[in-house]
């Protein structure tokens, strides 16, 4: 499988997700936001990080540039596409997701291990997980509460679009599991042919047992399957 | 404009000063002169006041690759790879404006370490605060807390590790520490000292405007009432441009184009400039109209003395300009040559054609003032606190006051704003005795560690110097590292003062001998003087950074109790030490009498000890004792991981608060698997270290015989109160 | 030619920031703020001398750039 | 009683924010963009019908919370 990082201008999440990617043996390539055209590849991953200083709103700035006409046109065409926290702010700026990431809650930066839940495990991103199952991931994010409207919120849950929800380590879903005010706990979303995936959590920081645990290698095995 | 008295002041600059000035210059400097005087002769640049007691440090072994001079200083890890750290201070900026003060002291620090070719992998900071009670110490903390980590988050370094003391010794001069650790290959590290006649001097990265002019005086002057009205320029830190700056540095230090690298710090062009010049012996010339400025009409002084961030000064090979300047230009940098280096040993900045300022270099580096202030010596206190006749209290309740109490209170709420893990090599997170970074694509890991000690420092400055320097020693070694080197921050008051400028040099007394006992070398380090308000001085505050190595990632450890019934023992003797614990102060709000002492021959050989248990793996988890005794070291233990204890009262001290809280020094505790007890036990004798079997550990319980017994979520709860509802 | 722009969020647009800010202030013990939204502002600055086409060109600005239509409005005023 | 506050930075104070914009916005194409800063906006309702006493209020906001007096200047405006 080969696989594409884009890498904007603060982006800092990049090596971390090309290290995971190589370990699940993708043959990954690295790809400069000024590029004007991708490298063939089966997925394509927007990294976390702070893209132009996440200044103006998180995403809006990648969202303008050169490459993500190229991402747009590759997924419209099926393509599999990834956004990792910064990467998922960036692909609803691009409207290749709907909704937004309005800021925390708390309005404080959140770094910390918490509990998702598979909603939707009939996916080409999901499949190796069991429904319901529950996931140990990080997050590490100012703007990561979940937005969007009503139809859509309905549209999510219909179409069975709701790809992770936060929940406790018993996989209660609560106001108390939800770290930063999401609308209904949402963590990811797929779009509506689910050959996009944007989540907040980083499976790439939980690949590695000497570092975390390996709850987020199936994001990225289930792509091989 | 004129040169006199009232101008000469506000630079900082004392009367006899500017006399050396013209002496030196053979006749009178202009504005701009003066200015580049004041920059490079305040303290904070020339080190006037501490110069001659730092050369006393050790700074030599074989892990140092590069001890203090440059821009940090870097050890040996072994294979190819190099360390290279270093600690600064931020305080004045981060009282004016905590977000912004806190943020630039941690761009600052970073530039200091990927200059010298290292890619930054961990951040850390020491932060102290007033009482929590004062009205300022809320949003001081919010501020600092949040700008640390926008900076951190946004550039994409984890911040793993730190220290939060609350005092109201800081009340009106808050500190803020930043330290930064990087890896860089040892055939790959970058100086400051430029080489070669006619190269190129390379200004990149942000354009210059009037941000903290005279930003480095400020830092070496005493706050008095109007200082918050003189609103200085403040500097804003921009971490996005930041980041780019180390993505281009580090991408043109892949070949061999530049000679010579320095970023611009306190006192921008100007020191930056001079240093590179004046270490290399040369001479260097500026064409001012070519600097990138933010703002219009800035004049030559503005340029000079301007501390805008995220600025470096290179000087390159010749021929590698137009390979630079695509690097740079990838990054949407700032790229433009600036001047020249010459022969003639001075440094010349030309404006409009003309001539604007002409100084021997010497003049600014090695003729600057160098001063022996005067300093006395500070006794042991001969006040005895009669433990006996104190109000009693309650095993229980005292410990409760000491994990609830602001300074031992579970920092997560802090510590959940840094962003730990962004790199994915961060093995062990903050919260435990030193964080564990990863080498990445290795097997090998460092640890790093803050420490400092105020109470004891203020209370005897030579026993708090050496005790620092230990319990930092400790902290690495309790999670499995072999201590390599450290950075240090010298937070002081006025060292005009003869006491302050004693607690200085005694400090620093107690540093040195314990580095040199310990062979734990000091290789970077920073001072902060005129920390205080009207006279009244902080308690001295040095801060110690160290850095040890782990290296087999099979071989660390945490100090998370991991298993039930398995048997606690405490390494070292306890004496009962309670003058200036953290007990007394806590229970009594008694701050009195004399540090513990520290016992060097114990310290090593007791550190030793733990460190070859932990590697031959025989220790389930290790915590070392430092400030709140052995009872708050265990229920630190217990709260990060559920499991109980059950221990004996003590059999020898009769005083159970002096067994408890005691904070006799050179102490660890270690968690041994019943079958690994025997073993353990014939390496602790072999080796004649005094140990003690305590107790075991049990299911949910943390139980002291016959005193107390109390639900570990409990501890939990108490422990993680405080910062929640402030 | 000098505009100000002004980007709300949506009314029916979760704010957070506001949100906090409300509470910060009734707790430093402003009781009768009913309200308080936070948005962005903007100074801007360009060469051009027809208002007109000015104009339009900060409505460009801002749909392309400094307001997510989706969940904020904007609106221009000329200085 | 209803008021807009305006929140800016000083002028020579760095801004991060409106650089990068001004970046974008020229490789966007609007070259004729001299320069564009960004600051706060706040809409604040306060349930006080003497004006005096509520934009006294609201000054006091403007001082305790909303803007920095560091590096940021504020304005009022009666809507
Ligand atoms: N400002 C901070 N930033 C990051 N980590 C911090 C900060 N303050 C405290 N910590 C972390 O909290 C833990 C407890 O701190 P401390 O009580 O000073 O530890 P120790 O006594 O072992 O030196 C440590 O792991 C430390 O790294
Ligand atoms: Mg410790």
């Amino acid at each position: 499988m080969k696989s594409s990082v884009i890498v904007f201008p603060g982006s800092n999440c990049d090596r971390d997700v090309a290290v995971a990617l190589k370990k699940m043996q993708f043959n990954n390539q690295m790809v400069w936001h000024k590029e004007t055209s991708l490298p063939k590849s089966d997925l394509i991953v927007i990294p976390g990080g702070f893209s132009y200083g996440d200044y103006l709103r998180s995403g809006a700035i990648a969202g303008k540039s050169l490459i993500i006409d190229e991402v747009i046109k590759a997924a419209n065409s099926g393509c599999f596409v990834l956004g990792i926290c910064n990467g998922f702010q960036i692909l609803t700026e691009t409207g290749l997701l709907r909704g937004t990431l309005l800021r925390n809650e708390s309005l404080k930066f959140i770094n910390k291990d918490i509990n998702i839940k598979v909603i939707n495990n009939k996916t080409k991103f999901s499949s190796k997980y069991k429904l319901n199952q529950v996931l140990k991931l990080n997050i590490a994010h100012n703007e990561g509460n979940y937005f969007t409207d009503k139809n859509h919120l309905d549209e999510l849950k219909n179409e069975n679009l709701i790809a992770f929800k936060y929940c406790d380590k018993n996989g209660n879903i609560s106001v108390k599991s939800n770290p930063n005010g999401a609308l209904e706990n949402i963590a990811g979303i797929y779009n509506s042919k689910k050959n996009i995936l944007g989540m907040m959590p980083h499976p790439e920081r939980m690949v590695d047992s000497i570092i975390s645990n390996t709850d987020g290698v199936n994001i990225f095995s289930s792509l091989m399957v | 404009m004129k040169i006199n008295n009232d101008i000469i002041e506000q630079h900082g600059l004392k009367l006899d000063e500017y006399e050396s000035i013209k002496k030196l210059l053979k006749r009178n400097p202009n504005l701009l002169e003066l200015g580049i005087f004041s920059a490079m002769w305040n303290e904070h640049c020339s080190y006037k006041s501490s110069k001659i007691h730092l050369k006393k440090l050790p700074t030599i072994g074989e892990q140092v690759i590069q001890g203090p001079g440059e821009n940090a200083g870097v050890i040996d890890i072994g294979d190819e790879d190099a360390i290279i750290f270093k600690i600064e201070s931020h305080n004045h900026p981060s009282y004016i404006e905590p977000y912004q003060g806190a943020a630039t002291g941690v761009g600052g620090i970073l530039r200091d370490v990927f200059t010298m070719g290292a890619r930054p992998i961990a951040l850390l900071n020491s932060i102290h605060f007033g009482s929590p009670s004062h009205p300022k110490t809320k949003s001081l903390l919010n501020g600092v807390v949040s700008g640390i980590g926008g900076y951190g988050n946004c550039i994409g370094i984890p911040t793993v590790a730190g220290e939060t003391k609350f005092n109201e010794t800081y009340n009106e001069n808050i500190l803020v520490n930043a330290m930064a650790v990087g890896h860089a290959k040892k055939n790959k590290i970058f100086y400051s000292k430029a080489k070669g006649v006619n190269k190129a001097v390379v200004y990149v990265g942000s354009k210059t405007g009037r941000d903290g002019i005279h930003g480095a005086s400020m830092a070496s002057a005493e706050f008095d009432e109007n200082s918050e009205e003189k609103k200085p320029t403040v500097q804003v830190g921009d971490p996005f441009t930041e980041k780019l700056l180390l993505e281009a540095c580090l991408e043109l230090m892949r070949d061999s184009s530049i000679i010579a690298i320095q970023d611009m710090g306190a006192a921008g062009l100007t020191s930056s400039s001079v240093e590179m010049a004046s270490k290399g012996s040369l001479g260097i010339e500026l064409e001012l109209d070519k600097v990138p400025c933010r703002e219009e009409k800035m004049t030559p002084y503005e340029m000079m003395l301007s501390e805008s961030q995220e600025r470096m000064l290179i000087i390159l090979e010749d021929g590698k300009e137009e390979h630079a300047r695509e690097i740079f230009k990838k990054w949407d940098l700032d790229f433009v040559v600036i001047g020249k280096t010459t022969s003639s040993q001075k440094l010349v900045l030309k404006y409009h054609n003309k001539i604007e300022a002409e100084i021997p270099l010497d003049a600014l580096s090695s003729k600057a003032p160098l001063y022996n202030r005067k300093w006395s010596k500070k006794r042991l206190s001969k006040n005895k606190i009669e433990i006996k006749k104190l109000k009693k209290i309650k095993l229980e309740d005292a410990l409760i006051k000491v994990l609830s109490s602001p300074n031992h209170s579970n920092k997560s709420w802090i510590t959940d704003q840094y962003d730990q893990m962004v790199m994915c090599d961060t093995v062990n997170r903050s919260g435990s005795d030193a964080a564990i970074i990863r080498i990445h694509n290795k097997d090998k890991a460092i640890a790093v560690s803050v420490d400092s000690s105020a109470n004891y420092c203020k209370s005897h400055p030579l026993t708090g110097g050496k005790q620092i320097v230990c319990e930092n020693w400790r902290n690495l070694i309790a999670v499995g590292a072999k201590p390599l080197a450290i950075t240090n921050c010298m937070n002081f008051g006025n060292p005009e003062n003869q006491e302050i400028m004693g607690e200085f040099a005694e400090c620093l007394i107690g540093i040195k001998e314990a580095c040199e006992f310990l062979n734990y070398p000091v290789v970077s380090g920073n001072v902060s003087f005129y920390n205080g308000t009207n006279k009244k001085n902080i308690f001295p505050t040095p801060v110690i950074g160290g850095v040890g190595l782990i290296n087999n990632l099979k071989k660390y450890q945490t100090h998370n109790f991991k298993m039930e019934t398995s048997n606690i023992i405490l390494i070292g003797k306890s004496f009962g030490h309670l003058e200036q614990s953290c007990f007394l102060k806590e229970v009594y709000s008694i701050i009195e009498g004399r540090p513990p002492e520290i016992n060097l021959t114990n310290e090593k050989n007791n550190g030793e000890c733990v460190l070859s248990l932990i590697n031959k793996n025989l220790v389930l988890s290790a915590h070392d004792i430092s400030s709140g005794g052995l009872i708050t070291a265990l229920s630190e233990m217990c709260i990060g991981s559920s499991i109980g204890i059950k221990v004996e009262k003590p059999k020898k001290l009769t005083n159970i608060n002096e067994y408890f809280f005691g904070e006799d020094q050179g102490r660890y505790i270690l968690e041994i698997e019943q079958k690994n007890l025997s073993e353990v036990e014939k390496i602790i004798k072999k080796n004649n270290i005094y140990y003690e079997n305590v107790g075991i550990t049990q299911k949910d319980y943390f139980e002291i015989k016959g005193e107390m017994k109390i639900d570990v979520n409990d501890l939990f709860k108490i422990n993680n109160h405080w910062y929640n509802n402030y | 030619m000098k505009f100000s722009v002004t980007v709300t969020l949506k009314k029916d647009v979760l704010d957070p920031q506001g949100k906090v800010v409300q509470n910060t202030l009734n707790s430093l013990g402003m009781k009768n703020l009913k309200s308080i939204r936070q948005g962005k502002f903007f100074e801007i600055d360009i060469d051009e001398d027809n208002q007109e086409k000015a104009e339009k060109l900060v409505k460009e600005m801002c749909e392309k750039l400094l307001a997510n239509l989706i969940i904020e409005n904007y609106k221009i005023i000329k200085l």
